[in-house]
């Protein structure tokens, strides 16, 4: 059932307008119709906030030793701290603030993740554009390699990876770079495939526009939408990859101390039942992971072709 | 004179290849082949300045991509198009800009063939921007002009194709191709996806345009019909080749092409009633294993034992006709 | 007329989507009869509600559509009211339909055999090797060659008209009352489609099934139906006799219609074509929905109009019908 | 049939060759060959010895010749840290990675393809949200969280369940499982289930979107035209055509779960190839990642390989196709 606009020209072209909206904002007012991905969009900027002003939000420095008392390790949350504010998650087992070392640590695992993600759809979807553009033996090629990596599983890869190169944050960014740039790659070309044979390609050739013209401003802008979607998802795989590695002690140093290496400090403590310690920075994670995920979800089924009216 | 569009034994062969491990496979008995498909196979045709010529066939029969070829879409793989005598191949720098220009198509699909993020002043207005055909300052004027004569209303130009029925996306596909200043449009299929009453709309957009626009069609469609309303002269096509070329009124009085003649026959009408439908036997066969000889022979009820074995030529009958069949060679009468 | 009980009649159907933009009027109001052995034609454009009208009558609406209004009696039972259960059992033993893409009617995954056996079983009781006996007999009615093979076939391995054909085989197989097809030969070439139509206009004549044609191409109903039901926007404006609506008609829009389609006699005229779009029909509102497209329309046209019976056989839903003069080029 | 699978076998010996050559150079050509395949703990002349030896005096394709020989024989060193052969000592623990991924596999399918149809066929009941908002939150979880939390919940306070180790094993027909005992099962549900936990929800998702796509299929509603029951509908038309890349996809999921045990693995000090690759990640033990490497690849290789014949086998529209054309 079609219920497109469908009123005529020769008969009243005016009755168009209240319908009028561009994609951009049919996509904004589509996407904010389902309140969960509203809560779960708000909880991501808020986590965003809470990471890229962590020195001014928490209460301590957590890795200033001036500010961290060793007589103040493994307090259950809302203890007193000599200083007078409240521990409000606890402190871990080296005295420190558990919210100020969550929000520190969330710092580092957005970073990681994101830069890293934004790297891999650089490479990736040029790489995949390029193999649509040019096909033949150089599509081959690309596709061969790509399919190779995809599969096995990203982390195994990246434990390779790390087991020859060792731990520190370029490491486990090329890790993590290396693990998803495929992904980017076999979205774009994909789609810049179906794209390609799409009418209105054609149209656009036949109309003697440069085939870099073609590329750049027919088929580029139509492969955005599963791009999106691949960002979201990839970027989630990548914070709870680097937060795995982390746990596992092959990921980042103990000098940079992200979410999954303040889950793995708290698991010595965990069998003596002071669970916050693991607990805490635990939650962080999912809320991070689950605001993005379901974020993408709700992209998925806004910007799924098959479901556009 | 020469004709505005030729094609000389013009063919398109798609081809599937056999991978390596294919290859290994047929070395250890498989029965596997490369696969060809020759989807147009050695087509002349001629269209005169002015003319609109139908082309028709059922699906599988080639008629799109020769279509496509004639449009500078597809390369072809054997043969020639010539553009006003000259060929496509052998243009280059702006004359080949030219003759892309002049040669515009217009698509079936009216939701496939508009760029889904563009405006509608961009679908129209890029091609004569990018080619100077309109100034950066007129575009805007340009533009509403040509929306006018298709008839869509300028104020709309803002929008988006989504906004649009499928009626109106197709006037804008035709002023996307107006826009260029064509001198001949190849329409694949233009109205088959529409509604009846708008395909009336839309055939007679096609006819008020050729008049104003002094423009040349070849009509592309599986619809007998409406290739009978529109056409001058018709071209049937049979897996890939061009099996009778007539003036209308004369081949839809009588065929000569058995072929010609069952489609014909079969077509629905509205003025034939209660009638008993009497089908001609057999399937379309696949391009991928075409009959021997005749690619009609199996179906058709006049074959004999030439038609397994030769394909026939397209030789001329009667003044402008045209047809590929051996009974115009054979004494005998056609036992009907 | 005869007193006999028509092989369905529907009676003010209406069937309607409740979406979240509100709600689609797609049937509203339609009633009309098959009687035994006859073939009526259901014509429309796309959005006029005939496909809907087919899947109201087996109770097969989607939601968030829903009949909502009006009776469905085949052979004077009721199957608006009829139970889930009823309902399974008439459909592909009493009424059975035939849909438009034969290349996704069939499930890809399953063997020919399975799914007629299946259509056989689900309303006899019988053993496989009778059910099959049944099935490869249909095959061969719908003029498949070698049907033992075809039975072991894969969908996929067979054209689009060799589906259509088998599809019409199950449709035929249990030898319903009446057959619903929709738009069936609409995906297929015009030699095929001739095929198709052949096929089914000779089991019918067999078999004195009643035959249910939903199309929009109105060549195709000329040459097959004994009557014509016209739908626009939900409602059928007008229906008849074949002969008697496509060169008599009464409707504008129906004169619009046969007006649109290219013929011997016009060719290379102008064609008179119906200005406007089909309107949408969500939230339509009240009165004529042809009003706003039509040369006839007065200011009594926003009320809707009621079915009047000008002549016997004859239906027509227009405050202002065309006139003989009129009706001329 | 015989191209595909001779098609499939090519790109096999591809991968592995690829792999092999990756594996060569990340650990003879990125790092130091000397501090990666020689005890950190020998004296010079060991090392001098041990570099003839291993040819690592030779040319670098030569070097490559011999790594090669050396794994088709099955010799990648001895560990530094137990003295044994490193292919051994991973072969050994591979029955309990193997045990672990099964497991977690026929959780997934048990609970996954219910749930996952279950809300695929009423998608605005209250409780198929309540299934897709838990597969979601599935997804999100980290794997070695949820470990922690399984283990502090279970085993510390409500102490139901072990929190470590793989528990009796007993030996059935040659095969020796923790499944056959009482004590081995309360030992591995724990692991197994964190180990499925994605896996559940990647079913879900994928049964229900299947679901969601098929039943709007015109063959479907055909079907109900035929007026075929609901259950026949649902059980053979409907399933047959929405398993076939669920089958696929749990398929290639294995190998995931293999990997992916490593995670498991540590956290429950379950004995398995996982455990032993971190352990030797941590102390630098050579010539064991080596070989857990040249084995994993090997098998993912194989699951591919076997995904893919099993695929065209279910698909009839693969299985014949590819013999007519």
């Amino acid at each position: 059932m079609t219920t497109t606009a469908n009123q005529d020209p020769e008969i009243a072209p005016t009755e168009l307008a209240g319908q009028f909206q561009s994609p951009f904002r049919r996509f904004v007012s589509d996407f904010f119709e389902s309140w969960v991905a509203t809560v779960a969009f708000a909880l991501f900027l808020v986590i965003v906030f809470g990471a890229l002003f962590a020195p001014l939000i928490s209460p301590q420095d957590p890795y200033d030793l001036a500010q961290v008392d060793v007589m103040e390790s493994r307090l259950p949350p809302g203890s007193m701290s000599y200083q007078g504010y409240t521990f409000l998650l606890g402190t871990d087992g080296a005295g420190r603030d558990l919210f100020s070392a969550i929000l520190y640590g969330l710092r580092i695992s957005l970073s990681v993740g994101v830069v890293s993600g934004i790297i891999a759809m650089i490479i990736g979807s040029s790489v995949g554009l390029t193999a649509a553009y040019c096909g033949g033996r150089v599509e081959a090629l690309i596709m061969r390699i790509v399919d190779l990596q995809l599969s096995f599983p990203a982390i195994l890869i990246a434990l390779m990876l790390l087991a020859v190169f060792g731990k520190g944050v370029d490491k486990i960014m090329i890790a993590l770079v290396t693990v998803q740039w495929a992904y980017y790659a076999r979205t774009v070309r994909s789609t810049a495939i179906v794209e390609r044979q799409k009418e209105y390609v054609e149209a656009a050739r036949c109309l003697g526009l440069s085939h870099k013209r073609v590329l750049f401003h027919h088929i580029l802008p139509n492969c955005l939408a599963p791009l999106i979607v691949v960002v979201t998802v990839q970027t989630a795989h990548a914070i709870a990859l680097e937060a795995t590695l982390s746990f596992l002690g092959v990921g980042l140093p103990q000098t940079e101390p992200s979410l999954g290496l303040l889950i793995s400090n708290g698991f010595e403590y965990m069998l003596s039942g002071r669970y916050w310690i693991s607990f805490f920075p635990g939650i962080a994670l999912l809320l991070t992971i689950v605001s993005i995920n379901l974020v993408g979800d709700q992209l998925r089924d806004v910007l799924n072709p098959r479901l556009q009216r | 004179m020469t004709a505005m569009i030729e094609t000389h034994d013009l063919s398109k062969d798609f081809v599937k290849k056999l991978d390596f491990a294919g290859k290994i496979a047929t070395h250890l008995g498989a029965d596997l082949h490369e696969q060809v498909v020759r989807a147009v196979d050695r087509v002349h045709l001629g269209v005169e300045k002015g003319e609109v010529v139908g082309l028709v066939g059922e699906s599988g029969c080639g008629k799109s991509t020769l279509g496509r070829m004639v449009a500078g879409i597809l390369a072809p793989t054997l043969g020639h198009v010539l553009f006003n005598g000259e060929d496509y191949a052998e243009l280059s720098g702006p004359q080949a800009r030219r003759a892309q220009l002049a040669v515009q198509m217009i698509f079936q699909d009216p939701y496939a063939s508009l760029n889904p993020r563009h405006r509608v002043e961009t679908i129209v207005g890029e091609a004569p921007l990018v080619h100077g055909l309109a100034s950066k300052s007129g575009l805007a004027d340009y533009v509403d002009d040509i929306l006018k004569r298709v008839g869509l209303d300028p104020e709309c130009k803002r929008r988006y194709p989504h906004q649009f029925s499928g009626g109106q996306r197709q006037r804008l596909g035709i002023a996307r191709a107006l826009a260029v200043k064509p001198d001949f449009l190849v329409c694949d299929e233009a109205i088959a996806a529409l509604d009846v009453s708008i395909q009336a709309q839309v055939l007679n957009l096609f006819m008020d345009l050729r008049e104003e626009f002094d423009l040349t069609y070849l009509f592309i469609s599986h619809d007998l019909s409406v290739v009978e309303h529109i056409s001058d002269r018709v071209v049937i096509m049979y897996l890939g080749r061009v099996v009778e070329v007539a003036p209308t009124e004369v081949l839809f009085e009588q065929p000569n092409h058995p072929y010609a003649a069952a489609l014909l026959a079969e077509i629905p009408r509205l003025d034939q009633r209660k009638r008993q439908f009497k089908p001609i036997e057999g399937e379309i066969p696949s391009p991928i294993h075409p009959p021997s000889g005749c690619h009609f022979h199996p179906r058709c009820p006049h074959a004999f034992a030439r038609c397994q074995s030769e394909v026939p030529a397209l030789q001329k009958i009667a003044p402008g006709r045209y047809a590929a069949c051996h009974l115009n060679d054979e004494p005998t009468p056609k036992n009907e | 007329m005869t007193d006999q009980v028509p092989t369905l009649e529907v009676v003010d159907l209406a069937t309607h989507f409740f979406t979240k933009a509100g709600i689609v009027k797609a049937v509203d109001g339609v009633s009309f009869s098959v009687g035994a052995g006859e073939v009526v034609g259901l014509v429309g454009e796309s959005g006029s509600g005939k496909t809907v009208t087919g899947f109201s009558i087996v109770g097969l609406v989607d939601p968030p559509g829903k009949v909502v209004s009006g009776s469905i009696r085949l052979k004077g039972e009721d199957l608006v009211h009829a139970n889930a259960e009823r309902l399974r059992e008439i459909r592909g033993n009493q009424v059975a339909m035939i849909f438009q893409d034969p290349m996704m009617t069939l499930n890809p995954v399953l063997r020919i055999d399975t799914q007629m056996i299946e259509a056989v079983r689900a309303h006899r009781e019988l053993n496989r090797a009778a059910a099959r006996e049944i099935a490869r007999n249909a095959l061969g009615q719908v003029g498949i060659p070698s049907p033992n093979e075809r039975l072991k076939a894969y969908p996929h391995q067979l054209s689009g008209g060799m589906r259509q054909r088998v599809a019409i085989a199950i449709a035929f197989v249990n030898k319903p009352d009446l057959i619903i097809a929709d738009e069936p030969t609409t995906a297929l070439d015009v030699t095929i489609q001739a095929q198709i139509i052949h096929e089914a206009q000779t089991l019918c004549r067999q078999t004195g099934t009643a035959l249910i044609w939903i199309t929009h191409d109105l060549a195709v109903v000329a040459g097959l139906a004994d009557r014509i039901c016209v739908m626009y926007a939900g409602r059928i404006v007008e229906a008849g006799p074949s002969d008697d609506v496509l060169d008599r008609p009464m409707h504008p829009y129906t004169a619009g219609l046969i007006g649109s389609v290219p013929t011997h006699n016009k060719r290379g005229e102008r064609l008179r074509q119906i200005p406007g779009m089909t309107p949408s029909l969500l939230n339509l509102p009240p009165g004529c929905a042809f009003r706003s497209r039509c040369a006839n329309a007065q200011s009594n046209c926003q009320q809707t109009p009621d079915e009047t019976t000008p002549f016997d056989g004859r239906r027509l839903r227009c405050h202002h019908p065309m006139t003989a003069i009129e009706r001329q080029p | 049939m015989t191209a595909f699978v001779i098609r499939r076998l090519l790109q096999s010996a591809v991968v592995v060759f690829v792999m092999s050559l990756i594996v060569f150079f990340g650990v003879n050509v990125v790092g130091d060959p000397v501090d990666m395949l020689i005890n950190p703990e020998a004296d010079q002349e060991d090392i001098e010895r041990a570099i003839r030896a291993l040819g690592l005096d030779r040319p670098i394709g030569e070097q490559y010749f011999y790594f090669v020989k050396g794994a088709l024989s099955g010799d990648f060193g001895r560990s530094f840290i137990f003295g044994e052969p490193a292919l051994k000592l991973v072969l050994q623990r591979m029955p309990a990675t193997f045990e672990l991924a099964f497991t977690a596999l026929v959780m997934a399918i048990v609970f996954g393809i219910p749930l996952g149809l279950y809300a695929g066929l009423r998608p605005n009941a209250l409780s198929s949200k309540t299934i897709m908002a838990g597969s979601i939150l599935g997804f999100s979880l980290p794997t070695f969280w949820v470990g922690l939390m399984l283990i502090m919940v279970f085993a510390v306070m409500l102490g139901w369940l072990p929190a470590t180790g793989r528990g009796e094993v007993a030996t059935i027909l040659g095969i020796s499982s923790s499944l056959f005992t009482l004590d081995g099962l309360s030992h591995i549900l724990l692991p197994a289930f964190n180990l499925a936990l994605l896996k559940i929800s990647l079913v879900i998702r994928l049964t229900r979107a299947g679901t969601r796509e098929a039943i709007y299929q015109d063959y479907i509603k055909f079907a109900r035209a035929k007026g075929l029951s609901e259950n026949r509908i649902i059980f053979v038309h409907l399933l047959k055509n929405i398993l076939i890349p669920v089958v696929t996809v749990l398929g290639l999921e294995f190998g995931n779960l293999v990997a992916f045990s490593v995670v498991t693995e540590t956290i429950f000090a379950w004995p398995g190839m996982g455990k032993l690759l971190i352990d030797s990640i941590q102390q630098l033990d050579r010539p064991v990642i080596v070989a857990y490497l040249i084995v994993i690849v090997l098998l993912f290789v194989l699951i591919n390989l076997i995904v893919d014949v099993l695929y065209s086998v279910l698909d009839p529209r693969v299985r014949i196709g590819e013999s007519q054309t």
